[in-house]
Parts: C-alpha cells; structure tokens; sequence
C-alpha cells in the first residue's frame, strides 16, 4: 500500500467511533477525503453530507445516468441514496456551523501543536480561495486532517506554528497519516496509534513538535 | 402583476454599469447561464458580482471576465478559470474571498434585512482581520455583514408566472438566497407554468423574492466533473 | 356608515398606489386590518401575506371545509388562492425584515407626530406580547396606521409623543382614522385628505400635535 | 441508525427537570400535541419553555402550566390562555417577550451555530433595552441572541424512518427552526413512512436536525377560530 491508501483505510476506521449518539454524519473534504467513502466499514450507517446542499450522497452513477444537476462538492456527478435530502446553501452550512455534523475528514498543508490548520492557501501561489473549509473545521464536532506526514521535500509538515495561512486555529483534534495517529491534547500531540511499522523514533524525528507516546 | 419576460435580453435590459449582480449556481450547476449570456451582451461594466464561484476557463462567469465587465468578484472559491486568474494576478480584477458558508448565510442575511451576525467561521486567520471579534459564551467570533445585490440573477427547474420556484436536486445551492437578496430577482426558468401548477407546500422561492421570469430557451447544461462506475455485465 | 367602516374603505383604496415596481404584497394585521380584504378595489392583484407562513390568501372556506392545518396570522381558518405557498417563520419574517412586503396596515392605540406607533401594551393592563407587529413595522416598505381618531373617553390618540410603550419609533408612513388620512412627514402631520365631512378645525380640534393642512 | 420511538413517552422519557424545551406551532396549529402530554405526563418540572405563543386556556402548552412544570416561558405572544395569565400576575411564571420575527430568528441562529445578529425589529422599545444598539449604513439595529434548546418537539405531517421530515401548509410555521435548534430534536408525525418515500426536493427538515421520531396515535387537531363563508345555494 502506498501512503495515501495507509491513510485513507486508516481514517475509514474512524468512523468505527460513530453511534446513535453522535449520529452517523460526515463531511468528506474535496480529494483523498472523498476516497474514504470507499472504505467505509460495514454495519457503519454512515450518512454523508456534501456542503453544496445534499445529505446522502450515493455511489458514482453507472455511465450515462449523469446528472449535471447532481454533483458533490468536489463537482463530480455522484447519486443519490435513499432517504436523501436536497437544501440551499445556507441550510446546508446552518448543519455544519450548527454542530450537526458528526465529523469533517479534510486535507492538510500543516498543522500545528494546538490543532491550527492551513490547507487552503500558499503564499506567492495561486490562491484559489477556502471555499467551505474554513466552515468546516469551525463547526463540525470531530476535525480530522489527513495528510502524509512530512512534504515532499522532507519538510515538517507537523510544526510548532504554522507558517501558512491559516484554516482555522486550535480547530483540529486528530492528525491522521502515514506514520501514525496523534490527537491534538491540552499537553500537546499524543500518538494513539503508530502505523506501517512506524517507531516512537522514526515519527518524533518526522514531527517538530514533541510527541507523547 | 405581470413578471414575464420574453427572453433574457428583455429581462435585463436596465442593468445598469456599475451594478452589483448576485449569480446563483456552484460550479456550474444551478447557474443562470442564458442570463449571464445576456449580461455579457447587453455590455454592463464595472460590475460587482456576487457568486460562490467564477465559473470554468470555458463556461459561467468567464464569458463576463473575458469581456472586462467585471471590476470585483466576491466569491468562496475560484479555481478552475484561467481567465479570472489572470486578471487577478495583473489587478484588473479585484477579489474579496469569503469563506462558502459565511457567503452563503451573508446573502441570506441581506435578503432577511439583518446588516451583521457573528460567526466562528474564520476566526483567527486573515478573514478575520479588520473585523470586531467578540467572544460570546467563551468562544471567539466574527462580525460579518449582510450582502444585497441591485439585481439577482437565478436558475430555477420550474416556475409559475407569478414567480414561485422549485429547484432541482443539487442546481439549487445558493440561488434561494441570491434570489432573496436581489433587489430586482431575475429567474430563468427550464419550465414555465401557470399558478396552481406548483405543489404550494413543495416551493423554495416564494414569488415575493421575484421581480421577473422568463423561461429558458436553450437550457444547456455542463459537467465539471463525469464521474462514473461502470455496470457489472 | 360607522367609523371602522368608513376607515376600512379608505385604506382598502391605499392599494391603489400598488403597481408592478412596488409589487403587490400586502400584510394585513390582525383585527380591523383584516377586513381590508373585503375591500380591495377590482383590477388591483393584491397578494396577501400571513406572517405564520403563507403567501396567498384566499377567501374564508366554505362551511365544512376548513382546515386546522391552514389558518391566517389571527388563527382563523382560511383558504389558499392559486399561486399559493407555504413557509416556515424564519423564511416569512425574513421577506417582512427585509423589506419585500411593499405595504402593511396595522392598528394604533397611539401615534406621535414623529410616527412613533403604540399598539401592543397598555402598562396595568395584561400583557398579550407583541407578537409580529414590531418586525412589520421595522420592516415593511409602507407602514399605515388605521385607527379610531380619538379614544373612546375622547382623548387623542394622536400625540406629540406616546405616553404607552412604543411598537416602534418613527415608523409609521400614513395614518387612516374616520376623520382624516395623515401623513408622517419631516415637517410634521400632514393632511392629505379630510373624509365623512370634517374641516380642519375639527380635525385639528381632535388632534394634540399641530396638523398642516 | 433507530431514530424510531414506539410513542411520546419513550421518545421523552429522558427530559429532565429544569431543561430547555423548544416546541413547534403558532397557536394550536402544528403544535406536538402528543409529544406535550407525555411532557406533562413524565413530569419534569422547572422547564424552560420556548414556544411563539403558550397555547389557549384549554389545549397545548397550557396543560404544562396547570401542572406546574414551567419556570419560564419564551414567546412573542400569549393571549388567549387564563392559566397563563394568572399564573404570570402571581410571579410563579417568569415571561420574556420576544419579536415574532426576532424570535424565528433567534432559534434559526442557535440552529445555524449563529450567536448574535442585529435587527432593526425593536429599536426605540422596550424590547431594545439593556441591549447594544448600533447603526449599519445610517440604520439603528439592536444585537440579539442565538437560542438553543436541550430538547426540541416538533409536529410534522410525514416522516421517514430516516428522520426527514414535511410539513403540511400553515403547520410548518416554527416547526423547521425548532428542530434545528434542539440538541435533541424528537419529531412526532402523523405519517411514518420508509427513507425513499418522501421526494428529496420536497423535505422541509433534513435528517441531520432530528434525533428521534414516532408516529402520533390519535392526531387531533384544534382549530381556534372557526370562520367560514355559506355557499351560495
């Protein structure tokens, strides 16, 4: 497996977590999130709600059903499933800033000790705008970013402080990646979980801040 | 009370140079695109456009960035233009970015005559700066104003003479608030019907928030995205 | 004629002035303001609006066809005209907030000068609550006032300023009483019209604040 | 997921004393009426009542107040209910009086994670007092806040076993703000149907804002005010 499927089968298993309580519905950010909608465990009644206005999105349609008025927030044309519902925007981000949303998978550029993201802009590129990410780490209950671990270029990517942009600050209480699982504490990051072979090591000297294990 | 309009041209015929024009549709599903074809031909410039996005390299939005009408766009996201980022990049075109669900509930806010609300979207990054920041209950939130447009511009699947409409599936997104914000809503229509036609419990835009209807001639829609799983044989 | 009748009718001609910019939504609140829709002069497609909801009032059902589910701001069974629809209260204030209704009559149990309008509370007296009146006068484009021109034990209900607790304060457009139709202007009431054969002298007689005429 | 509940008094069994109690309806149109008597027959007392008005001397709310469970009503109007009165002259009840309008808004808001919003509904009255007033484009508005509610009891005409819900004409009236408000939001309906039967264009109410949901046994309906015209024979 490469890093993004350790990921996304990883963050699949967080919705193990879900119950009668919480409710079972999930925002999946635009890209490798999406994947996760793939892997979802069975018996996990998982509802997702997609930000332009729709709560049940179905699989990919079969070829030739597209329907151009039926997309996901990433625009590509989805289904629906039974029991879906349609809504204008602003319902839509009353779910998500109102807390009713169980649990938000996003991306990430960095994240920092205290749960600051950035994931939505890079100084001197093309910035393209923070569409509904910065909604979605202020209002839904559970953020999980899932990211590789460190930039291409071996950079931290889990820093101190960020030094992009932000998302949202102290927003984020998972980190899920390659290497591990941390959770973003009042102590700092804790690895709950390390992954692929991963040692208490290889993850510290992959991470600037301090990781508890 | 008569609200129809033979086409597009006659629809918009008085929007003005200098208007703020708020355009319904995400991506491009939902958007009013016989009216923005309209815009672009009647030549209004200098125009303020309200819309979630900017529409693609070919389709939406573009049409009016290609012909320099456009002075600033307020949007959520603007990927996927080629156009617009070129103008942006030069400073022919000035861009206030808003977070979607913030933009979202800032139009609605327009329309329902609230001028501000807080929210804890945004707080603690640039969106915030230059903006009161107030905790409430211990949380920190941001002041954020309302938005109204001189007209409106939306797509509706059905709607009756009297300026009732229903949306179809996701092509709804932001064109109930677009139409409530607008001071003069303009909705295109893929079917236009008589009143009664219209199940009066299953409206999204009541006709109050509509100054005039026409119906599309025609009604071409785009994908942004195909995706598709084959059939098991 | 009685007062409230020669009252009713003339505000019922206030729709004259409706035309295709303004619309043709209407408000009428609850009590004598209701009766307007017997009223509306023939050619004038006035629309009406019930702040519980509904856009497009018809006429009283016929006997053993009323409905629970469909009544009018006053809690009477009403029915729906062709065009009608349907919403819930925060959609229906939002249209009154925001300034769609083009005009709305309501009652007065004191107007000032300044078109400050009393209507919901007499201090003493029980307190019914405020229901929608204080939203339809910050609210709609034109705010009339039909009423009574003095109370009953004769003293005016027309003031320099509201001794009762304010609805809202410079609010009021027009009033409509049996004796006159006012108009709330910078320099003061104006008499547009006097009705039912009253003078000047009479009606400033039954006036405290100065009346232009 | 089982959002389903056999009846009112399994659905509410867990209310406890001194929650916040948001319910539906205008007048006794749209009330939860089976959803109140299990309210008055499980008990809880010292509730904090949120509902437009308070019910009438014989139906709805007031079967609350006979019983003494409410602390303090939130409403905007509440004539018609001599319970109510005599139990507000005597102190036992505490009222605040909010905008019909302010109101609506004010649960949508708690709903929609929106703590405080400006309005011009109020300014200049009694409603405005020990609160902040502050002008927008030359406008006074004064800040109002967000409610939310530990429970929410909504009537809606159908139902899915999903929580989806539709409203039937004038009953719809708070019901939708209601359930977005409440932590718990426990719908009852009068038609309790599978997830695909309802047309997803045509939900008022998404799942997402309801948590429990039962089918009504009996369904009465009240109506306050009778009128009606004679047909002409």
């Amino acid at each position: 497996m490469n890093a993004r499927e350790i990921i996304v089968r990883r963050a699949a298993q967080e919705l193990l977590t879900l119950n009668d309580q919480s409710g079972y519905y999930v925002n999946l950010g635009i890209g490798i999130p999406t994947m996760i909608a793939n892997h979802v465990p069975a018996g996990i009644p998982v509802v997702l709600q997609s930000e332009n206005g729709m709560l049940g999105i179905g699989p990919y349609p079969y070829e030739g059903e597209e329907d151009p008025d039926l997309i996901n927030a990433g625009k590509e044309t989805v289904s629906e499933a039974a029991g879906t519902s349609y809504f204008d925007s602003a319902l839509s981000f009353a779910m998500i800033r109102g807390g009713h949303v169980a649990m938000t998978f996003l991306g990430g550029l960095q994240v920092s000790a205290h749960g600051d993201l950035a994931n939505w802009m890079v100084p001197g590129k093309m910035v393209k705008g923070m569409g509904g990410a910065m909604d979605l780490v202020a209002g839904a209950r559970r953020v999980i970013v899932i990211m590789e671990h460190r930039a291409k270029d071996g950079a931290y990517k889990i820093l101190n402080r960020c030094s992009l942009p932000l998302t949202g600050a102290r927003v984020v209480h998972r980190i899920i990646t390659e290497m591990c699982v941390l959770d973003v504490t009042q102590e700092g990051l804790r690895a709950v979980e390390l992954l692929n072979g991963e040692t208490p090591a290889t993850v510290q000297a992959a991470t600037e801040p301090k990781v508890i294990f | 009370m008569n609200k129809v309009y033979p086409d597009a041209a006659s629809a918009l015929t008085d929007v003005p140079h200098g208007a703020t024009v708020l355009v319904g549709g995400f991506g491009l599903c939902g958007i009013p695109e016989e009216a923005i074809f309209a815009l672009h031909d009647l030549g209004a410039r200098h125009l303020t456009i309200v819309s979630n996005n900017a529409g693609t390299t070919e389709h939406g939005l573009v049409h009016l960035l290609k012909n320099a009408q456009v002075k600033k766009m307020v949007s959520s996201y603007v990927g996927e233009n080629e156009v617009f980022e070129r103008q942006m990049l030069s400073g022919e075109l000035e861009v206030e970015l808003t977070p979607q669900g913030t933009l979202a509930e800032r139009i609605r806010a327009g329309g329902a005559g609230i001028p501000a609300f807080f929210t804890a979207t945004g707080v603690g990054t640039l969106v915030a700066e230059g903006k009161e920041v107030r905790e409430f209950d211990g949380r920190p939130y941001v002041l954020e104003r309302g938005i109204v447009g001189d007209f409106a511009l939306v797509h509706a699947w059905k709607g009756d003479t009297d300026g009732n409409l229903i949306y179809r599936k996701t092509a709804r997104n932001f064109n109930p608030m677009m139409a409530m914000a607008g001071r003069i809503t303009i909705a295109e229509v893929e079917h236009l019907v008589q009143p009664g036609e219209l199940e009066p419990d299953g409206i999204h835009t009541p006709a109050i928030f509509v100054q005039r209807i026409f119906q599309c001639r025609a009604n071409t829609k785009h994908v942004e995205r195909r995706t598709v799983r084959k059939r098991t044989p």
